[in-house]
């Protein structure tokens, strides 16, 4: 952890002199604020081999990327897509660097760690370049025009002034405008757990057996915000019912399916207590 | 430029300090009076400013002294070969660009088009300020009832916005993409309203 | 500052329009290019522009060439005398700055390679914020399926960076020489969520 902090991305020494007060979570909220995505965080991470990066070693990079994730996630932290992406493709990396090369099509792990050392060392050039570009003289700050220009209007191009940015943003504000005329606010459809309680209340007298909580979701719908929501709502909604003792729930062990069946005689003697107590029971 | 001086590094300080006067006069958007300028160069400016003014005397850049202050202007006899044109620059009214903007994307369109997609009507000059200006010309009529004349943009349009081709103005998805079209609300957390997809088939609910 | 001529008629008019030209450049603000000054001073402006040139050299005020054009600025070597700090407002993010270096050196990309330079994806507003300061505009779209946008620097980012052309960008020549120039995308699936081939697909509604 604390080598980590001591990675960060020039102009966030500050944020790193608070981070040593603060809790490892913290730590790494601050450590990750520092980056912009996940490889320029494996370029902060490569500098730390104090090596040419035409010479660094995407092994061990690989290895300090994964322990980074590691870490985050032992501590609960909600990670970018792109960082659990990358932390995937860098697994499988190292899995064809550390193992025999498989007879295929596929680039060999040697290809793909050069490919990206490729892209660090580009990164990094852009970096370099992007750092000499503003360090060069500016104008208005550094260099300065004629501060009182005599308006001479030699091109005559054009009486008035209006540049392609002009057009552009006039035709963006027109056409935004028109999507929110009457201030749409895109409607983000969730599903609701009352809707599910209701749902799936309707449903369970027609499932006498065991089912997969997942062949209850409302079909139609496929991946998305809805769906995700669906699943949670019912799930929500399944909890509620078999606290007021409607249904029982069965689980064969951590992220396996969920089975639900309506409760026989489904009487109102609510049962407080937990749902993997109640479900071993009924093995 | 210099007068002479006995010793080359106070020459070397006064070449130093009267280059410094140009810059400051050349960049400054008001006169500056001696005082200002005294501040940055020494109590010495009067004589600098003398010797400026005589260095530039027969050049097309004058040093004058206006109110109470200093300032380069262009040399008056060449007034007469930089007189500008009567019509100053203006700017085009933000009717005048939306239409052209709305022509440009939706060509060939009928004002009537245009006036349903502004959700206002256009008045006859903003057509009128536009072809007089060579940007657009009328296209085709529309073969519906009352044929109604269609508006499209000309050559000089895409000279005058640096554009080859129309099609190089940037699509929608383009100008979403640079920021420069946000309608929607951005909803925080909700890491998923990029599934518009999703969304936008729900709309009519 | 004036070559030796015989005919003293000849080095009157040549001194008239190097006033000329003197006068032109100063007024303005902004860059002016060779066809408009040619317009006013001759087919020979090039030889009187190199003369002014070589008569600012060393003064408080010289003239650069930058893009297609000319104008005066104050000298470089008097930066610090002269900084204004930047207006907090304008300052621009890291995302900016790197968007606006890959795109000056890798001339003329699409999004979605910025995106695969850069392994994130480009935030809406960078891009807008970038063309509002008058640095990169839209270019050709890329003639490959979907022909995407490209985005191109403008003669005023030369300008405000102090660059004659795009060949004077810092390390431009060992950066090609490296090939890390190009632009391609390596890793699939890295922060490019622009799929190119998606964008400008509805141009026509």
């Amino acid at each position: 952890m604390a080598d980590l902090v001591a990675d960060l991305p020039a102009g966030c020494e500050a944020d790193a002199a608070a981070a040593a007060e603060s809790s490892p979570s913290e730590q790494l909220l601050l450590v990750l604020d520092g980056f912009e995505g996940p490889l320029d965080m494996l370029l902060a991470l490569g500098r730390d081999q104090k090596v040419d990066l035409t010479r660094i070693s995407i092994l061990e990079l690989a290895d300090q990327y994964l322990t980074f994730v590691a870490e985050a996630r032992k501590v609960r932290l909600e990670l970018a897509a792109d960082y659990l992406v990358m932390a995937a493709w860098l697994a499988y990396l190292k899995s064809r660097l550390l193992l025999p090369e498989p007879q295929g099509e596929e680039p060999s792990g040697e290809d793909m760690a050069a490919a990206l050392a490729f892209q660090l060392q580009r990164l990094e050039a852009m970096k370099g370049a992007a750092e000499k570009l503003f360090a060069r003289p500016r104008l208005r700050i550094d260099v300065h025009p004629r501060g009182a220009p005599e308006d001479l209007d030699l091109r005559r191009k054009s009486v008035y002034e209006v540049t392609l940015f002009d057009l552009l943003r006039a035709y963006g504000r027109q056409r935004a405008r028109k999507e929110s005329g009457v201030l749409h606010i895109a409607p983000v459809r969730l599903y609701s757990m009352e809707e599910a309680v209701r749902r799936l209340s309707s449903l369970l007298g027609h499932m006498p057996d065991w089912a997969m909580l997942a062949s209850f979701l409302p079909s139609g719908e496929s991946g998305g915000l809805l769906t995700r929501s669906a699943l949670a709502a019912h799930f929500a909604a399944t909890l509620e019912l078999a606290k007021a003792g409607r249904v029982e729930l069965r689980q064969e062990g951590a992220f396996a399916p969920l089975y639900v069946r309506g409760r026989p005689g489904n009487s109102a003697d609510s049962q407080d207590g937990d749902i993997s107590e109640e479900a071993q029971s009924h093995d | 430029m210099i007068k002479e001086v006995t010793d080359a590094h106070e020459a070397e300080a006064r070449i130093g300090k009267l280059r410094l006067l140009e810059a400051l006069l050349f960049a400054s958007a008001e006169p500056l009076d001696e005082e200002t300028l005294a501040g940055r160069v020494g109590p010495e400016v009067g004589l600098l400013l003398e010797e400026l003014r005589a260095h530039y005397a027969p050049r097309g850049v004058t040093l004058v002294r206006t109110g109470g202050g200093w300032a380069f202007r262009t040399a008056v006899d060449l007034a007469p070969e930089l007189r500008r044109e009567e019509e100053v620059s203006r700017k085009l009214s933000r009717a005048a660009i939306e239409t052209l903007a709305i022509i440009a994307y939706h060509q060939p369109v009928t004002r009537g088009e245009i006036e349903s997609i502004r959700g206002v009507a256009t008045s006859k000059g903003t057509l009128d300020l536009l072809m007089e200006h060579g940007w657009i010309r009328p296209g085709k009529r529309r073969e519906t009832p009352g044929r109604p004349l269609t508006w499209i943009t000309t050559d000089h349009f895409l000279d005058h916005f640096g554009l080859e081709t129309l099609r190089d103005l940037p699509s929608v998805d383009d100008l979403r993409a640079a920021g420069l079209l946000d309608s929607r609300p951005v909803l925080l957390g909700l890491g998923a309203t990029a599934d518009d997809s999703a969304l936008g088939s729900d709309n009519e609910e």
